[in-house]
């Protein structure tokens, strides 16, 4: 079946539904690099004209990757909830875009679809809404999960600490770890990637993060964002370990580039939760994705990568994370090229996630073989603050020292914040005001000064 | 309120002892003090230049000749035809250019090393020699082909130079994105019977080796475990981990400043 | 509730007879529909178009040849070397290109007429000869110069050739920047005794000239307006007031639909 | 006196002050056009330093352009309040930034410091400032003016309406005038760029306006947007005009290439004022701005564009105006060449505008030969509305059917009510809930249907 529409008196072509899908897409530099974005502005009118009129149910029986030949898309497919889909089961994309944006579409009538909706179709409406549909729609979408915390509350911001180090040293982790709790960051996670993939680092640094959070009673988790299958040998070791990280993409292939199968993260799934370390929640599982993964591992079936981004969230979703994050600019310039790809890129995603039904965070960031700077970030984090982003990244004045790149400061968090509104989860907020670190109803104004058990350690190091 | 002056500093800030991350920058309200926001912007102009400093191939060419058990080394082209061209197709700096890929004999070495200048040619010039300074005296048994040095070129170079070479294994030393503090950094990407075309799933990956970062010693050790487990498994990638407890761990223990005091 | 469709029309879209503006698109919640985001998109993409979309100055040579009392046009070129030189560096728009300049003659008409593509050729290509058309027969005791067609031309191009010509007054056709409904806008800027860098204080502009704009015959007369106005007072700019309630006006009274019915 | 600063190790030399101000400058088009902006991200960062380094009073001695030359600069050199300005009068340009973000400069302070900036200083520190700068402080910037309803409070968004029409024909304006009613626009102003430039006309216009304010009692005021000069003739014609528009910009010959001088603003202000039109104030006038109209004129004298820009609003300010609209991508990608140029400049100005002390709003706006989209203008409107714009424009679909560029549309302006929760003016807010057009303590709602005086009209029509 080939799809046709004119434009300016030009009949456009096109062959198969992933094409349409590609070229409906806002220009970005990794569609260019795999040869499958729109090449002038009318074709993408064009396809964007041929899939508002396509029923949304297309994609149900039209699988932009076999069935029996990729996991994930088997995922999709026997996880798909057809009563939560009759809902919407006869529109068209462009028309489940108008739905989306009406009044119909309240908070509790998004919620009971969710399940309804496949990755495909939530890309695909993506792509025929501006930057404001996206904001409007996400803000109606709520998502809510817990572990020690409760995270995605409407008019909360959570953070994560990322305190990564080159070495791994303990003590650097430990520094990053303090600056970012008295700038009341922290609540999402405290996350630290290590800059070795050696098994029994990751335990000791998941040691090191428990006893810091048992010590102070912080209501927090922390993550040590290794490998899965490392993950599973830290929790087989008896490590404490609170929440399991993976990178996942949108193919089965992506994640074979990644070295996991969707086993592997039910069985790392099922580890953690025999811990039972949760006390409001147990959601345990930590997803990073981004788009471009899956062109860079070679595994994308020709599919533009907004498309294999939501796709990569029916992974996520099957595993009942606590928290998502979109690394957005992440991967460099052949993905996305400045600080405008980035903006949009960071949208959908957090349009996409939100939809699916993920407590979705961004890490708002970008590299500097990219075009793009902290005014971007500026932007892309304000937006996404405006669309009820679940979280954003918290780092040491804005400066990854081990993966290189620049994401959100915790700064920046508290930014969001005043011009926002938007407060922690409730009991890390608790806990910041008890501990005089920050007084969510005063104008976020932090009082200055080190609460006692943290002074006590400093006092140690004078001078 | 107006006695107060605009400017909170923090604390805490002796802590850079322990990290070169950027803590304790005070704050204006809640905001970057102007003296932080003006020191990055100079190192993200700096960072951003330093992602187009070319690789002084010829410097670089004659330090390695100083390293005692190591051939001569040769200088290669990816497919990349500049650095624009190279940052938008990450594929073309996968491969060697056709002519320069026929200059490779098929050696069939223990090791091919490869030495591509990545996104930072910085890290490259400064760390690639004392690394292999530190490392090949630790191969003495293993039969090293001479050095392929690729500019304009990704980590999966490294699969094209070690099949045409027919090597065991191969080792590429890369410039990894420069950072706002680390425009210098070196990465290492080990793989076990390299093939064009491989998943990075494959390979294993030491990375951040820099003074300032996993230093020349113990990032030379943790690739001879590497390179030993791979022989005995006869495979590297998720398959090979790292379990040992060795010398390139430097989080030895979870005592830190925070740690109650011993009791 | 989910009775109700997603989508509220405008009762009030009938009055879409009385404009060419985008009333009346109905609602989604508050948003706009997908029917007219999409109509909205492709315009869009055409506007785009129609920026790049060059002169065909032969076609135009040899309509303007069939205007009665009108010497044959002579085509030069600005200073921009091409569409993206012109859009970034509007001063080289506004001067010709030195070889061409030499070719215009001090003939000292009283009007110079120039033809410019500026930023939409169809405006040109589509309204410059009807305009000339209505506009010649009325001016038959004027010594209009033959016409200069100017590709990657700006207004103040109208100077340049003024000059060089020592005319008495210059008029410039040029193609206003196309809108999403107007991608064939004309402008008409008209300048007493022009000189190079004069301001455009200095002159007058009659613009939105097309059918579904201001439509020839009254632009036509208001450009004999000026030029006997400028004539008279010899000036022209802001000190020549568009005072006469006269044809070019098409606002002639204050009644609307919205008006209650008369008593 | 010559300024110097390393960077990478390289040392930076600026002749004057003029060239530090340029080079300190985010990059854009204009600049490079003009020949004065930094020729790489080092030279900038330096250009940067040396300026956070200058201190503010240097700008009350080093006039950018010589005070016996240009008006504008013995404007704000006569009107500089010193008792004001004694406040930050100790600050470098750097210190000033750290003393806006501070929680001193609450905004009874902001207010009360007001006429001691001068714009040159007003621009020079958002030189410094990132985007989330030029936000925060913006926001706690509240400047309120009055003519048929209160402009400006915290909370509140206006709209102008801009009804324009390639002939001025009175029932095409009348459409989109009634359009915009209905979409709950038109609380900034109703005004209109007439087609031509004749004065009987201009006088017509302003006519309709005022008739259908009178008729339906709408707490809002009228304008055409002709030539300063053709305004004062229709006053002295005896038409109703509420406010009299002019486009200024920062320089004496700016003006003269616009065509008028101050006195004749001061003229028609006064002419303006003794028709006493307004209801709940007397701000009379209307002005509109715009990066790269100095330079478009060849009256910049060197300086860079946000300069000019900000030396404009002291003109502005001596006139107690109602509205400042910065333009901000109207005339083309000559001076701002992309959404991002374009998004960083609107900040700039309505930060700027703010601090100054001017009720400023912004079109958000692009043309069809510049690099932009719908995305990029939903993105600098949620990023204004969050810094507390006090207006934007409101035009049928966004589509300027005369003047040929999009700006903000009616439904724009409500999606930005729906995220940020902004009313408009209070005056015309109840006036919108007694009509029945929008209630606005219920999530802005549009109950849909016609109010019975408009809907009398257009019964008349049908079919
Ligand atoms: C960019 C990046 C990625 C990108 C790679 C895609 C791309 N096109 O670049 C993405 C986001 C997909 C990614 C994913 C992962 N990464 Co990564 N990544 C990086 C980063 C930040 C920069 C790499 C770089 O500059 N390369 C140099 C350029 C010139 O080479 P390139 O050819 O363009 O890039 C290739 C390599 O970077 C390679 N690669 C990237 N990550 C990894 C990880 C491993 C283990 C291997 C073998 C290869 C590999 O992928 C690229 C395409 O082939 C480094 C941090 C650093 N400081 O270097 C971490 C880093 C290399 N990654 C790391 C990890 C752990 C991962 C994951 C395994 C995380 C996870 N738990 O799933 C995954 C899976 C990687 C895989 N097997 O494919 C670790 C490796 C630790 C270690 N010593 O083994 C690092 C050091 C960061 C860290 N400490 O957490 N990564
Ligand atoms: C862009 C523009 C501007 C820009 C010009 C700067 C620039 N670099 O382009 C700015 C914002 C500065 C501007 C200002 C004004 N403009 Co104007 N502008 C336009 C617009 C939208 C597009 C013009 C265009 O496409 N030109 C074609 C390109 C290829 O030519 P160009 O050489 O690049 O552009 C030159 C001319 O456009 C000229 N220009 C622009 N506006 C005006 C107005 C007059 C009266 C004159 C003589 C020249 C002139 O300035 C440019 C540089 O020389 C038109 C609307 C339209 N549909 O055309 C209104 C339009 C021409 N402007 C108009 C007006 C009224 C003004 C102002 C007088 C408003 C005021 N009250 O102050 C001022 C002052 C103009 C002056 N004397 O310098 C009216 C003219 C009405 C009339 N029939 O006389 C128009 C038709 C819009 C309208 N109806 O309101 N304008």
């Amino acid at each position: 079946m080939s799809y046709r529409s004119t434009v300016g008196g030009h009949v456009f072509i096109f062959a198969t539904l992933t094409e349409v899908m590609a070229k409906a897409t806002p220009d970005r530099a990794g569609d260019r690099l795999a040869g499958v974005a729109a090449r002038t502005a009318r074709e993408r009118a064009a396809a964007q004209t041929v899939l508002a009129d396509l029923p949304l149910a297309t994609f149900l029986t039209d699988a932009l990757i076999p069935y029996d030949r990729d996991a994930v898309t088997r995922l999709i497919v026997d996880t798909h909830d057809a009563a939560a889909f009759a809902t919407i089961a006869h529109l068209t994309v462009g028309d489940f875009r108008d739905w989306l944006l009406s009044d119909i579409a309240t908070t509790p009538v998004l919620t009971a679809i969710r399940r309804g909706i496949t990755p495909e179709m939530a890309a695909a409406v993506a792509k025929i809404m501006r930057n404001q549909d996206l904001i409007l729609v996400a803000k109606k979408c709520h998502v809510t999960t817990a572990f020690r915390g409760t995270i995605g509350l409407p008019g909360r911001l959570s953070t994560r600490i990322q305190p990564n180090h080159p070495t791994d040293d303990v003590n650097g982790i430990a520094a990053s770890i303090l600056d970012g709790l008295m700038y009341a960051a922290g609540d999402a996670v405290i996350g630290i990637n290590p800059a070795t993939d050696n098994v029994a680092q990751a335990s000791r640094l998941t040691h090191l993060m428990a006893e810091i959070i048992e010590q102070y009673a912080i209501p927090t988790q922390s993550c040590v964002l290794t490998h899965v299958t490392n993950t599973l040998e830290c929790i087989e070791g008896g490590a404490p370990v609170d929440l399991v990280f993976q990178s996942i993409g949108g193919t089965e292939a992506t994640n074979a580039s990644f070295g996991f199968t969707l086993s592997d993260l039910a069985e790392a799934q099922d580890a953690a939760l025999s811990l039972n370390r949760g006390h409001v929640g147990q959601n345990v599982m930590y997803f990073e994705t981004g788009q471009g993964s899956a062109l860079s591992a070679g595994a994308h079936h020709g599919l533009d990568q907004q498309t294999c981004e939501a796709r990569a969230y029916a992974v996520a979703r099957h595993f009942d994370p606590l928290l998502v994050n979109t690394v957005v600019g992440f991967i460099g310039p052949e993905y996305l090229f400045d600080g405008r790809e980035i903006v949009r890129a960071g949208l959908e995603d957090h349009f996409c996630g939100k939809l699916l039904g993920l407590p979705m965070g961004c890490d708002v960031c970008y590299t500097n073989h990219a075009d793009a700077d902290q005014n971007d970030m500026d932007t892309l984090m304000t937006l996404l603050g405006v669309a009820g982003v679940t979280f954003i990244m918290g780092i040491p004045g804005a400066d990854d020292i081990m993966l290189n790149y620049q994401t959100t400061s915790f700064h920046d968090a508290l930014y969001l914040r005043r011009v926002l509104g938007v407060k922690p989860a409730p009991e890390f907020d608790d806990w910041l005001g008890r501990m005089g670190i920050m007084d969510s109803t005063d104008g976020f104004r932090l009082p200055g000064g080190v609460p006692v058990g943290f002074a006590r350690s400093l006092a140690r190091l004078q001078p | 309120m107006t006695g107060q002056p605009p400017l909170t500093e923090d604390p805490w800030r002796l802590l850079r002892r322990f990290t070169d991350a950027r803590i304790g920058l005070g704050r204006v309200g809640v905001s970057l003090p102007t003296r932080e926001l003006l020191a990055f912007q100079q190192a993200h102009a700096e960072a951003r230049d330093a992602v187009h400093l070319p690789l002084d191939v010829k410097a670089l060419t004659a330090e390695l000749a100083g390293i005692e058990g190591l051939p001569p080394a040769i200088a290669l082209r990816s497919r990349a035809v500049d650095r624009d061209d190279y940052l938008r197709h990450p594929p073309k700096g996968g491969m060697l250019m056709s002519e320069d890929a026929e200059s490779l004999r098929a050696e069939a070495p223990d090791l091919a090393l490869v030495i591509a200048d990545g996104l930072s040619s910085l890290a490259v010039q400064r760390n690639a020699v004392p690394f292999l300074q530190a490392v090949v005296p630790l191969l003495s048994d293993v039969r090293i082909a001479r050095p392929v040095i690729v500019t304009q070129a990704r980590v999966a170079v490294g699969d094209h130079v070690g099949a045409l070479l027919r090597a065991r294994a191969a080792l590429v030393l890369i410039g990894e994105r420069p950072g706002l503090s680390s425009p210098d950094s070196l990465g290492l990407y080990f793989t076990w019977m390299p093939e064009v075309g491989l998943k990075d799933a494959r390979r294993n990956c030491i990375s951040n080796v820099r003074p300032a970062g996993l230093d020349f010693a113990r990032a030379a050790s943790k690739t001879v475990y590497l390179f030993r487990q791979a022989q005995a498994l006869n495979l590297s990638g998720v398959a090979l981990k790292d379990r040992a407890d060795h010398v390139g761990n430097l989080a030895s223990s979870t005592r830190t400043f925070l740690s109650p005091p011993a009791p």
